[in-house]
């Protein structure tokens, strides 16, 4: 984290700077079955990021190596699209994007009910398109509507949303502006029925009470985050429009 | 095994052909539906999303400053790469980038600079001291056949939508990027013995070489290629060079249609 | 066939949890003994041996001075490395950094990094000129587990006793790299069932989820991250939480005695 | 291409800088069997311009995935030596070598008989020690040279040449000068007897028109070349002399 | 070499900077067992250089194409730490380390039984912790001694040491400062029984009297570098102290 | 399969060797016929061809202006590179360069600089400034055993033949690059028990370890190298260290005539 306290992010009577309140989420679509070459796919736009997902899969996994005999695994790639940030970034993978897929391939494994396709592999290739902040959690919350889009067996439905500090004040969903000079973030993955953590990363410096609250509005947004995954999935197979 | 289905669906063309037909039932130079947008990407200076049949592709303008180059002190450059990433497809498997990307990467840039859509000069800031470089990135999200089409349209789309972010980077006023022409890419598939216009995902696994035709506002052709095994006739090659004049002008227009 | 062995290793371990035992006999919040040495490498500006358990590190440090980046005339920099190098294991190949070795180098960066520990303005020779780059690599040499804990260890160690060599590089004298707090990292791994400290190998094959905290001397959580599959409940974050803040005082307590 | 339609290339006498007729080729010498490591081999001087190819193959290939059931694949190496051009370059692959590459096998592709060497490979490595404008067609031609020297049954011979545009005039055969200010470029594979494509590219700018008299340039220049081809094949196996 | 000779390294009464006479070693001390990780290792210092090797094995050898029906592998790394060496060196292994992986591994194949694992591989991993001239030696002699603690049948060890020309005088064991100023350096691989020579390199200028003399030198410097080898090993396993 | 016939070939140039003769009917310190040519490629500043036996070699050289590195401001630099490339032979494949291509290139490299044949001041345009970049770059066209000698030779002959082209680089006139030394690389490998010298490709094959000694012209030693697994005598050596100073002479002839 940039770690600048003294950038003004809260205006004198509490609110932030584009009028949020301190636990409140930026504006989110989630849109399901976009990419014909897909089996499942999910394009979700959260502020301004916008996150494209598809899934293959099941298939054989190749190489043999990466084969489990008791289960399937997850091949994962989060990728920034060139454009996708203010200063052009070189495409292909760096470090941060190959950890961002490790977690986030971990997190989907531990709701895929992988155990059902032994040897083999399921493929999401997650696309950011634009990024402001929050791509990780935009990209872990598409890929599980993405899985279920393409019907492949969950035990449990996953949200990623992440909490911080800015102004030495806990907040939801830092944006573009709260991130680079905010004191911390919190990004979480969480199954919304039974509240089970599946993804946790942390960095900045967070007091055990400053974390238990920024926990508190991660848990709060679960819930409305996966009342927009579920209306998604839902107004694809009865046949709604979106 | 994965090689078995070819052969059936080769067949299977071969036989539509006989009749004239196409697998998904169009005319042999007849395009697939096409659905364009432009700037819908707000972190890029100029954006495009081309749905071409179930293909998509997204296309993105950046600009950095740098020094000229010592031989050419007052002209910018334009990069374009476009690349087959396994977001698109099943097929595509992650690693360096396959011959065939590269191909891809280099045949729609060749159409867009060789067109001379952008002049160098005109991203001269201060000669011998700064030019604009141009990144145009073509992301393709969907191959359901016909790429280079797709990619190709989504870039000059992109282009013609781009702004110059001088404000930004202290060198003046923001401008439109002034694009000339607007080359257009055709490309046509040896389906069942004869070429086809715009081929689907099943005519490309099943077809044999390839030709796309990169043309100018002037009817002038930018760009040439052939790909993959196969040979044809100077008499083919002047049917679908004939036929590439039409589609291109159809194209043409959606695209000024669109960018205004 | 090497997938049979963590099937009934995982039974084994779950088997002693319902006793609450663990392979090694230790207690669930039991850490291996530790062992360190500093000054141990006459190349290095500061350097580090951490042997833990069997687990056996080495860390050391180097500077270099370099032009500062334009945004921030007056900060150096720190780039902490670790990697899971062949040396270390059988399970470890040669090749490209694996997914789990550059989890490794990033989580050991960022609790490092976040702690504040070392102030980027401190590193500033000329502002706008000239500052100092910071390298802490770590080299693990034996990994009988919990080798993040030892990176950790053996980094802040590497640090507290450096030396900056302003002499050798003509900038002043050489002075101690001024590290304001030590901060420590702790790592429980999900073993039968229930969380443990300080995983030992045969616990990390036969595991589940794994996480590390960061703290710092204030008790604050400076970094944390979730590895592998698997879920569990606040509850249970809680209890390790709470257990990390007292493992992390001892372990500073080390390090202090340590460097002096 | 440049496109410096300012640069005269052409005299008034309608002669080229170097003498040479619209649609004349550069002097060319063909040689067969000239690596003794390889199978088949072939030296090829093209103006300034030297290639040499060897073949080795058909062996199995591999890796596995890489096998085609009913065919042999070509595996064609097209790579510039570091002193072949005026300004040293780096050795090994870039972006242009790989594309002309996949180019090159494919129209090789087209006139060898694949099906006759099933799950098989061949190898094709062309070397291009001297480069003066041209070596993709230098390449390709003597490519196909040596594929007949090696053995392999081939349905027709394969020979590359290009055309292009100078001074706002059509030409045959481009050297180093007018390459590099001409207007357009225009390589083809033809085969000889038959006169289909196996090979197209191009850049540049041509009318309809042009590319017409660009093509019969090219059409005429593949028999004289052919000649030369057969020519030096014929010398090996008649027991002649080089 | 650097091959100053104008550099003074020699004092006027015949020694060396460091007090050293023209056949003295630097001091050596060997210990083995230090790894637990490793099936055997060893740890040598040798004047400021360190180096510890990590054997494993022997292994069913991966990939298959590296096989050897009649024969083990050795799959040698040598790799300078980072922080070994006065100005930084970047991870990872360059066209230097790979090369002395290659000739110690081809030294060590001279003295392992390797027909006695076919199909099989050995891991050698040599890590150079501190860098002051002379690594390439330390490392090998290192190396003989952790397959030796591995159990690794061998037919004879094997001992490392370089002598080189510093100031036009033939001297053993240069040091940093004698390595940079030097004018040759030779550094053989001996086995010690049998005199035999497993490992040869050489650079720098030698005329043929000057060779023989270094090798003189070398080959009483390996005999006294076995006996610390043996003393090591022997230490570990009849249960004494280090 | 491929593993058999080195087997059988290994008894019989066992056998051959019992009665000291060789595959190809040459005495144990027999060369094969050599032809050089140089000044045989247009595009580079010195250049050779070397035919060796069956073995094919270019060796070009191609200069380029660059400022000195700061610690040695009068000195330019010598980079020789040699590599094992597909087109050399069936053996060789495409991809990252392998451990015998390194040591190929070093060994040859080490036996050219460490002779000391181009002195670095020689290549200083302005002190400080400006210098030269030797590059000599060795391809292997056909690789029929000993390509070690082949490319040591080529290289040489062609830095003996190269013109500094300072005209084109606008640093005065050009002018011979001056090479005061013929280092000579002579290799000897053990088949069938004994050393012999310029081993043929079968002899490769079938063979153990190599030994490379290069010469100056005084006779000196100035690069040694023993490649593959075998060990041999101090008498062994001897023996051919003694034949390479026969050899070096004869074939630093060859040169001297070729390039005068």
């Amino acid at each position: 984290m940039g770690g600048y306290g003294d950038v003004e992010l809260i205006k004198s009577n509490g609110e932030r700077l584009d009028g949020r309140t301190v636990d409140e989420l930026r504006p989110i679509t989630i849109e399901v079955g976009v990419l014909p070459a897909a089996r499942g796919s999910c394009r979700m736009t959260w502020g301004l990021n916008i996150a494209e997902v598809a899934v293959y899969g099941p298939m054989e996994a190749h190489p043999r190596k990466i084969q489990r005999p008791d289960r399937a695994v997850l091949d994962v790639r989060y990728n920034m699209a060139p454009f996708s940030t203010s200063d052009r970034i070189r495409p292909g993978f760096n470090r941060r994007s190959r950890e961002i897929s490790k977690v986030t391939a971990e997190a989907l494994e531990s709701i895929v009910m992988v155990e059902m396709f032994p040897r083999s592999k399921i493929r999401v290739e997650i696309e950011i398109l634009c990024a402001e902040a929050g791509t990780r959690c935009c990209g872990i919350t598409a890929a599980a509507v993405a899985l279920a889009d393409a019907g492949i067996p969950m035990k449990d439905m996953l949200v990623s949303v992440a909490a911080g500090k800015i102004n030495d004040i806990v907040v939801l969903d830092l944006d573009k502006a709260e991130d680079n000079y905010g004191q911390a973030d919190l990004p979480v993955g969480i199954l919304p029925n039974s509240k089970e953590i599946a993804f946790l990363q942390m960095d900045g410096d967070l007091s055990p009470e400053e974390f238990e609250l920024a926990m508190k509005y991660n848990m709060k947004a679960v819930d409305e985050i996966h009342k927009l995954q579920v209306e998604a999935l839902k107004s694809k197979y009865s046949g709604g429009e979106n | 095994m994965v090689k078995i289905v070819p052969r059936l669906l080769k067949d299977q063309l071969a036989k539509l052909a006989e009749e004239d037909l196409r697998i998904d039932e169009r005319g042999r130079f007849e395009r697939r539906k096409i659905h364009m947008e432009v700037d819908v990407l707000s972190n890029a200076e100029g954006s495009s999303k081309v749905v071409w049949g179930g293909t998509i592709v997204y296309a993105g303008v950046k600009f950095a400053l740098r020094e000229p180059y010592s031989d050419r002190p007052a002209d910018g450059a334009l990069m374009t790469s476009a690349e087959l990433r396994p977001v698109a497809n099943l097929k595509y498997e992650p690693g360096p980038p396959s011959p065939e990307s590269i191909e891809l990467g280099r045949v729609v840039d060749r159409g867009i600079r060789e067109s001379g859509c952008i002049e160098m000069a005109s991203l001269c800031v201060v000669p011998g001291e700064s030019v604009w470089n141009v990144n145009l990135d073509i992301h393709v999200m969907s191959d359901k056949g016909n790429i280079f089409d797709a990619c190709a349209l989504a870039g000059i789309a992109a282009l013609k939508t781009a702004t110059v972010p001088a404000n930004r980077f202290d060198v003046g006023e923001d401008h439109k990027l002034p694009v000339n022409k607007i080359p257009i890419m055709c490309s046509y598939q040896k389906v069942g013995g004869r070429f086809v216009y715009d081929p689907c995902e099943e005519e490309e696994l099943g077809g044999n070489e390839r030709v796309h035709i990169t043309l100018g506002d002037d009817g002038h052709v930018h760009s040439l290629q052939k790909g993959l095994k196969g040979t044809f006739s100077t008499a083919e090659f002047a049917e679908i060079f004939a036929n590439a004049g039409e589609q291109a002008e159809e194209l043409r227009k959606i695209v000024e249609e669109m960018v205004i």
